[in-house]
């Protein structure tokens, strides 16, 4: 029998990966990508506890995250579309008219 | 009638309303000078009829009637009402400032007649005295302050009412922000009075004074203090109302000598049940009030400018009051405002009368084709004006009288009660200070008479001068006449004030002495004893009799020698020597004890030099010009801050991660 | 049916939701641009007639099982959510025209984004807070960018999105955390739950950042010049306000409801944030040359006086911030609205604070309105927005925070030199060229002399409010005057 | 309580750290040769070039959009077809309306793009 720890690490883990990938990644994909782990990492915490506990409130909570994750998705690829299209890159190191 | 006291603040907003409204959106009603004008005088003057018949209607122990209206914000244990309070203390005020206001009222419709923004400026007008009596009839702390800002953004909407002057426009920028700081003090001191009372409203924390135990009452009585230093032009915070005289002249004379200014010694003289349980706060009062009065004389010493010296006088005699104030005389200061807003808002105008007549000459100068531009206001380029404007020249003589405490002028009696009052401080705590800010006042007191006589004296006494300096106007004086009847009306009824207005506070011992019984001929005494708590004076009748006779040998001295040094157009030549005598004494006078310029290099320059260098990396321009003393430090930081906003999300990030490790941090452990 | 029963009292969220399908279809079904703009105006209108009578007659309920709320704070968030809709939609129209951008899409993204605000200030479980917030950002970021071919929109949209998707992790992380604590989702439950622990407080803390983040406080605000400056300016309006007022309901009911008890320990957290956030956006809207950019500032500065309120941990506290909120929403969306106006006529670099040079005598109207506006979000006298300041910074003293109230007072003194610079500019400068200001419209220029009577009848009479807000926490948990 | 999570807090702090050094090893030790084609939003598909103010090519991505919404359909339809019978009458209208809502914005997105679909046809 694996323990909750062993599950709440792997999704520990997998998040700081996803949050270190959005502060060091420049291109906007792979920071979207990381950003999308994050999600899964705390699916895995989600899924763990609420087996743990027996109680499915968590699991319910995991089918909305996958959906606003995926509603994220469409709106997210449309905007890397629209800006590559404008600034012929995806580098976000280079995406800085804005700024002060 | 005092339950109708909710109009006598109403109708000048309605006034305000129907000049703003109808000239903002009707071409034609904007002609109608004479309609606006009227309207205008009316909104003032009704009130003033409706406080007079309440002032009549009380007596000096009636009890205080509060008007309650609305309620203005309630949630949970705090409520605060529109209500008005009418006492001895508020409708004594009212009076001063709808009395006042009508009659400059009725001077600025012809002052200001050829002006376009005619109905604009009554408009304003009627605001200010609308803010000013909620300011004075309030019964509660946040309806004070209310009217508090509201009188301020009155006067930074008067002062820059001629926008097109870019001097003019900074000039208002200055007064607004030199207010702010001293706003945001009143502030304070009100939320540490609802900290400690529970309440804003005047009942509750009159009742409860025994809750400010020393601390409490000393940081309140300061911070207010400071409040008060910003709108009633003290040091630091003076230099704002000098520059102030850039608006229109009747906007001097109704807001920056009758009225808003001695709105700080009105909010004092309210709390003096706090005041007096805080020795130290009355010293520095006191102090401060000392310091400015012979500051601000000296400096009226060295200026040419006519209402540059009146701006000063004002500065000197307001520190007057505040002495009076921080020494226990109450009643005195208030004493003081009354008679002051006579004699200085008669002087005021009668230099704007002045002021009117040179215009006018420099402009039939060029209507006869000849170009002639000089300063109207520079008292050098008159002289003899008394055969040109005789009524003017009358009037201004008489308040000048006034000021310089000649007996008999109402302005003997207030300032000779404040000399007392400062005397009787001397015996008390901190005595070696009071004796000392004594005798400060004293040499005021002469500085005061000598300035004055030299303004009137040089201006309107001996020959007309501008004829001889400038080519082409030698045939000036033919253009100079008497102003039109709105204008010299208003100010024979000041004079005739300002010449017996000293009668309502004639000190009780000018009859005991003689008569050995307890007299009661000091009626503002009695009427504000209720409202007001004083110290009590203690002097035996011959030092009482030593101090009137010091005083009036101080006025009549000075007077005497100012006449001697400046009649019969000596006044250049005596001012030369003047400079020659003192020396850099006098240049330290003459540049204002470079308050303006400390200011400038303490905060205003080094916050600009260093923003200036950090922006420069970025090539942004920095603002133009437009900077004040708050602004700038907290500018240099932003735009040191500006580096982390670099609009590369990866910092953004960051920035995000550093937030979240800093609020776990603060959470867990 | 209960179901019937619960939609009932969801009506305001439920004429959105079914407004929004229409107008997408209507939408797809190729209609006009007017045909859609009126539709939305009408279901819009409905929604707001609604919220309206449930935010004065209806009493607090649970519905869905408990999941939202109705009446009481619910119906003050929803109330403010819809009356910010329906005029960023009145000006969004013609700003839109204006700029020769006008998507009907715009229309169906607001009204969703609406439903997802009013689900977030309604909700009493995270799983609905959650999903609001969620639909409310995923709108949002697709608004930002709404004008495709503009670099600076779909910039900002990019910036919005990564950030926005970057807090959502955190923010589910916090939620999965405290339900790990806790055994539960519902806030009430959370509520009862007073054990502490390392998970607990990890989850909490998480939860806090995801709503600063939302709420742009400092040092989480980093995304908001930017997104503000960029976006279209009536949409910027509507996230500083109804996304916004929704954020911040939502907050406050989370820590009414599910933290009631660890108040007084969030104190120093929430100090130290509103101090960050006063000081920083207060410094950098001084030196800010771009109006909106400036504005966006100063809505981070206003974040951090709501701050103090919340800081202050007490039923004071809580009211006072929502007092703000409604304040806030008046006199923003009216000087968003303004700005809007006068950017319309000129291209982007209008918004420049020296090209409103002599502006205030152009359309008098519009320059008097800009005033009022600024006036009041500087916090001077008889303007809603003196009373809220005044309303939480009391709240602040009673709580004991004197040194933050001091420090706030100050900074709102600071605020009125950045504010009085645009007046300036407006009133005491010469215009360089001869701009001409073309007439707004009737409808334009009356919703915005609205917005300017309610900034000025709520700075003379707020009293019924504040009373009707202050009674939504009589069952608070929380002591009347905290610490 | 705080002792039983302590393995999870060691191990995010390995975890913290091996990220990191990972992080910082692929920065020094791996070759960073970013070329044009490897910015690009997709390595290996469509190439999004031309200019701005055309409408948008979008058919590659149109498709993974609508496979998007059938997949939370199914999502939020499998448990309740599981159990639908005890679920009742209520739940069987909630879900209804979800697919009504789900087929209006298929609808949608049909009547807005159908020219890109028959593009995609037609290049496929």
């Amino acid at each position: 029998m694996i323990g909750l720890e062993l599950y709440l690490g792997v999704s520990a883990v997998l998040f700081v990966i996803g949050v270190l990938g959005v502060l060091i990644r420049k291109n906007a994909i792979v920071v979207f990508m990381c950003v999308e782990l994050m999600l899964s990492a705390v699916n895995i915490s989600l899924v763990a506890f609420s087996a743990s506990m027996g109680d499915v409130h968590g699991m319910i909570l995991v089918f909305f995250v996958l959906c606003v994750a995926a509603a994220e998705a469409c709106v997210g690829l449309a905007i890397v579309i629209a800006i590559y299209r404008n600034n012929i890159t995806a580098d976000i190191s280079k995406i800085n008219l804005l700024r002060w | 009638m005092a339950e109708f006291v909710w109009l006598i603040v109403v109708i000048p907003l309605i006034g305000f309303l129907i000049n703003g409204l109808l000239g903002l959106s009707s071409e034609g009603y904007r002609k109608q000078k004479s309609v606006i004008g009227w309207l205008a005088t009316f909104a003032v003057f009704v009130p003033f009829l409706i406080a007079f018949q309440i002032f009549l209607e009380m007596n000096a122990g009636s009890e205080p009637v509060v008007v309650r209206l609305f309620t203005w914000i309630e949630a949970g244990s705090f409520t605060s009402d529109i209500a008005y309070r009418v006492d001895q203390l508020s409708i004594l005020m009212a009076l001063v400032v709808t009395g006042v206001g009508t009659l400059i009222h009725i001077y600025s419709m012809g002052y200001m007649k050829t002006d376009e923004g005619f109905y604009k400026f009554f408009a304003y007008l009627n605001l200010f005295i609308f803010a000013m009596l909620n300011l004075v009839m309030a019964n509660n702390l946040l309806l004070l302050f209310l009217g508090w800002e509201g009188v301020g953004v009155c006067s930074y909407l008067l002062i820059g009412f001629w926008y097109k002057d870019m001097e003019k426009a900074t000039a208002a920028n200055k007064a607004f922000i030199y207010n702010r700081v001293g706003d945001f003090a009143f502030l304070v001191a009100m939320f540490l009075v609802f900290r400690t009372v529970g309440s804003l409203d005047f009942d509750v924390i009159f009742s409860n004074l025994h809750l400010f135990n020393g601390d409490i009452a000393f940081w309140v009585a300061v911070l207010m203090f400071i409040g008060a230093t910003g709108k009633s032009a003290q040091i630091p915070l003076f230099v704002w109302l000098p520059d102030a005289m850039a608006g229109p002249t009747p906007v001097s004379a109704l807001i920056h000598a009758a009225t808003m200014v001695t709105s700080g010694i009105y909010l004092i003289t309210r709390f003096s049940g706090l005041y007096m349980t805080s020795p130290e706060a009355m010293l520095l009062v006191a102090v401060i009030g000392g310091l400015t009065a012979i500051v601000a004389a000296t400096i009226a010493l060295t200026q040419y400018d006519i209402k540059k010296v009146l701006a000063y006088s004002t500065v000197s005699q307001l520190g007057f009051m505040f002495l009076a104030l921080g020494s226990g005389g109450f009643v005195a200061a208030m004493f003081h405002v009354v008679t002051h807003a006579f004699f200085k808002a008669c002087l005021f105008l009668g230099s704007g009368s002045v002021i009117h007549a040179m215009h006018h000459v420099e402009h039939e100068l060029e209507h006869e084709g000849k170009h002639v531009h000089f300063d109207p206001q520079d008292m050098r380029n008159m002289g003899g004006l008394k055969e040109y404007m005789p009524s003017t020249y009358k009037t201004f003589l008489i308040s000048t009288f006034a000021i310089a405490g000649i007996p008999v002028f109402s302005g003997f009696f207030s300032k000779d009660e404040i000399l007392a009052y400062l005397f009787n401080a001397g015996l008390g705590e901190f005595g070696a200070v009071y004796y000392a800010l004594w005798g400060l006042a004293v040499l005021t007191a002469f500085l005061t008479a000598f300035y004055m006589f030299r303004l009137t004296l040089t201006t309107f006494h001996g020959t007309f001068k501008l004829p001889g300096k400038f080519k082409g106007a030698e045939n000036a004086a033919k253009y100079l006449h008497e102003s039109p009847a709105s204008m010299t009306a208003p100010l024979w009824i000041l004079a005739a004030l300002a010449l017996v207005g000293g009668f309502m506070g004639v000190p009780e011992f000018f009859v005991t002495t003689f008569t050995s019984t307890d007299a009661t001929v000091n009626w503002l005494y009695a009427w504000l004893s209720g409202v007001t708590v004083r110290a009590a004076i203690i002097l035996p009748y011959g030092v009482k009799w030593t101090l009137v006779a010091i005083a009036i040998v101080v006025a009549v001295g000075a007077t005497i020698l100012a006449y001697r040094m400046y009649d019969n157009d000596k006044g250049e030549a005596t001012d030369a020597a003047i400079r020659e005598r003192f020396g850099s004494l006098y240049a330290t006078w003459e540049d204002k004890y470079k308050f303006d310029e400390a200011y400038e290099a303490m905060i205003i320059r080094p916050g600009n030099r260093l923003a200036d260098r950090v922006l420069a990396v970025f090539d942004v321009k920095i603002l133009d010009g437009f900077v004040n003393a708050i602004g700038s430090i907290v500018q240099f930081f932003g735009s040191l801050l500006r580096f982390v906003q670099t609009g590369v999300i990866n910092t953004y990030a960051i920035a995000f991660v550093v937030g979240v490790i800093l609020i776990i941090g603060l959470l867990i452990f | 049916m209960e179901i019937i029963n619960d939609l009932l009292l969801f009506l305001p969220a439920t004429i959105v939701a079914i407004g929004g399908l229409t107008v997408m279809m209507l939408d797809g079904y190729k209609a006009r641009s007017r045909t859609i703009y009126t539709t939305t105006m009408v279901f819009l209108g409905i929604a707001l007639g609604v919220a309206s009578w449930d935010l004065l007659m209806q009493a607090p309920e649970l519905i869905f099982s408990d999941m939202a709320g109705a009446g009481g704070t619910a119906a003050f968030g929803t109330f403010i959510v819809v009356f910010g809709t329906f005029f960023t939609v009145i000006l969004t129209h013609d700003y839109l025209i204006g700029v020769k951008h006008n998507f009907p899409q715009v229309y169906p993204l607001l009204m969703f984004c609406t439903f997802g605000m009013i689900v977030l200030a309604t909700a009493n479980d995270l799983v609905t807070v959650f999903v609001g917030l969620e639909t409310m950002s995923v709108c949002l970021y697709a608004l930002a960018g709404i004008i495709r071919d503009k670099r600076l929109g779909v910039e900002s949209a990019l910036k919005y999105f990564v950030m926005g998707a970057f807090s959502t992790g955190f923010f589910l992380y916090g939620i999965t955390l405290l339900y790990g604590a806790t055994g539960s989702t519902s806030l009430p439950e959370i509520g009862a739950y007073t054990d502490g622990g390392l998970i607990y407080w990890g989850g909490v803390s998480l939860l806090l950042v995801a709503f600063m983040f939302k709420v742009s406080a400092v040092p989480f605000h980093m995304w908001t010049p930017d997104v503000y400056t960029g976006s279209p300016t009536t949409i910027t309006a509507y996230m500083s306000t109804a996304g916004k007022t929704a954020s911040f309901v939502a907050l406050v009911l989370i820590l009414d409801r599910a933290m009631p008890f660890i108040a007084t320990e969030l104190t120093a957290t929430f100090s130290i944030i509103a101090l960050l956030t006063m000081i920083l956006g207060n410094a950098v809207a001084m030196v800010q040359d771009n109006v909106k950019r400036m504005l966006a500032y100063s809505s981070i500065a206003h974040v951090g006086y709501l701050f103090v309120g919340l800081a202050a941990g007490s039923v004071a506290g809580y009211s006072a911030v929502l007092f703000y909120l409604l304040a806030y929403t008046f006199m923003n969306v009216g000087a968003f609205g303004v700005v809007a106006y006068y950017e319309k006529n000129h291209d982007v670099h209008f918004n420049n604070v020296e090209s409103y040079a002599g502006l205030g005598y152009q359309r008098p109207i519009m320059g008097v309105l800009l005033s009022i506006f600024l006036f009041s979000l500087a916090g001077i006298p008889i303007s809603a927005g003196f009373n809220a300041k005044y309303l939480v910074f009391s709240a602040g003293i009673e709580a004991g925070l004197v040194s933050l109230v001091v420090v706030g007072v100050l900074a709102s003194a600071a605020s009125a030199y950045y504010y009085l610079r645009v007046m300036v500019y407006l009133y005491f400068r010469e215009g360089k060229e001869s701009v001409s200001l073309i007439e707004p419209k009737k409808v334009y220029s009356f919703s915005l002399v609205f917005l300017a009577l309610l900034t000025l009848y709520f700075g003379v009479v707020p009293g019924g409010v504040t009373e009707m807000i202050y009674g939504y926490f009589s069952d608070s948990m929380l002591t009347a005057t905290a610490p | 309580m705080l002792e039983a999570y302590l393995p999870i807090f060691v191990l995010l702090g390995i975890a913290l750290f091996l990220a990191i050094v990972l992080a910082i090893l692929s920065r020094v030790i791996g070759p960073y040769r970013p070329s044009a084609t490897k910015l690009r939003p997709y390595e290996s598909g469509m190439d999004p070039v031309g200019d701005a103010k055309e409408r948008y090519s979008i058919s590659f991505y149109m498709v993974a959009m609508e496979f998007i919404v059938f997949d939370l359909e199914i999502i939020f339809i499998y448990p309740w077809a599981v159990r639908y019978k005890e679920l009742g009458l209520g739940t069987f209208f909630a879900v209804m309306v979800f697919i009504l809502i789900l087929t209006l914005g298929l609808i949608y997105t049909l009547k807005k793009e159908s020219k890109n679909f028959q593009i995609s046809k037609s290049t496929n």
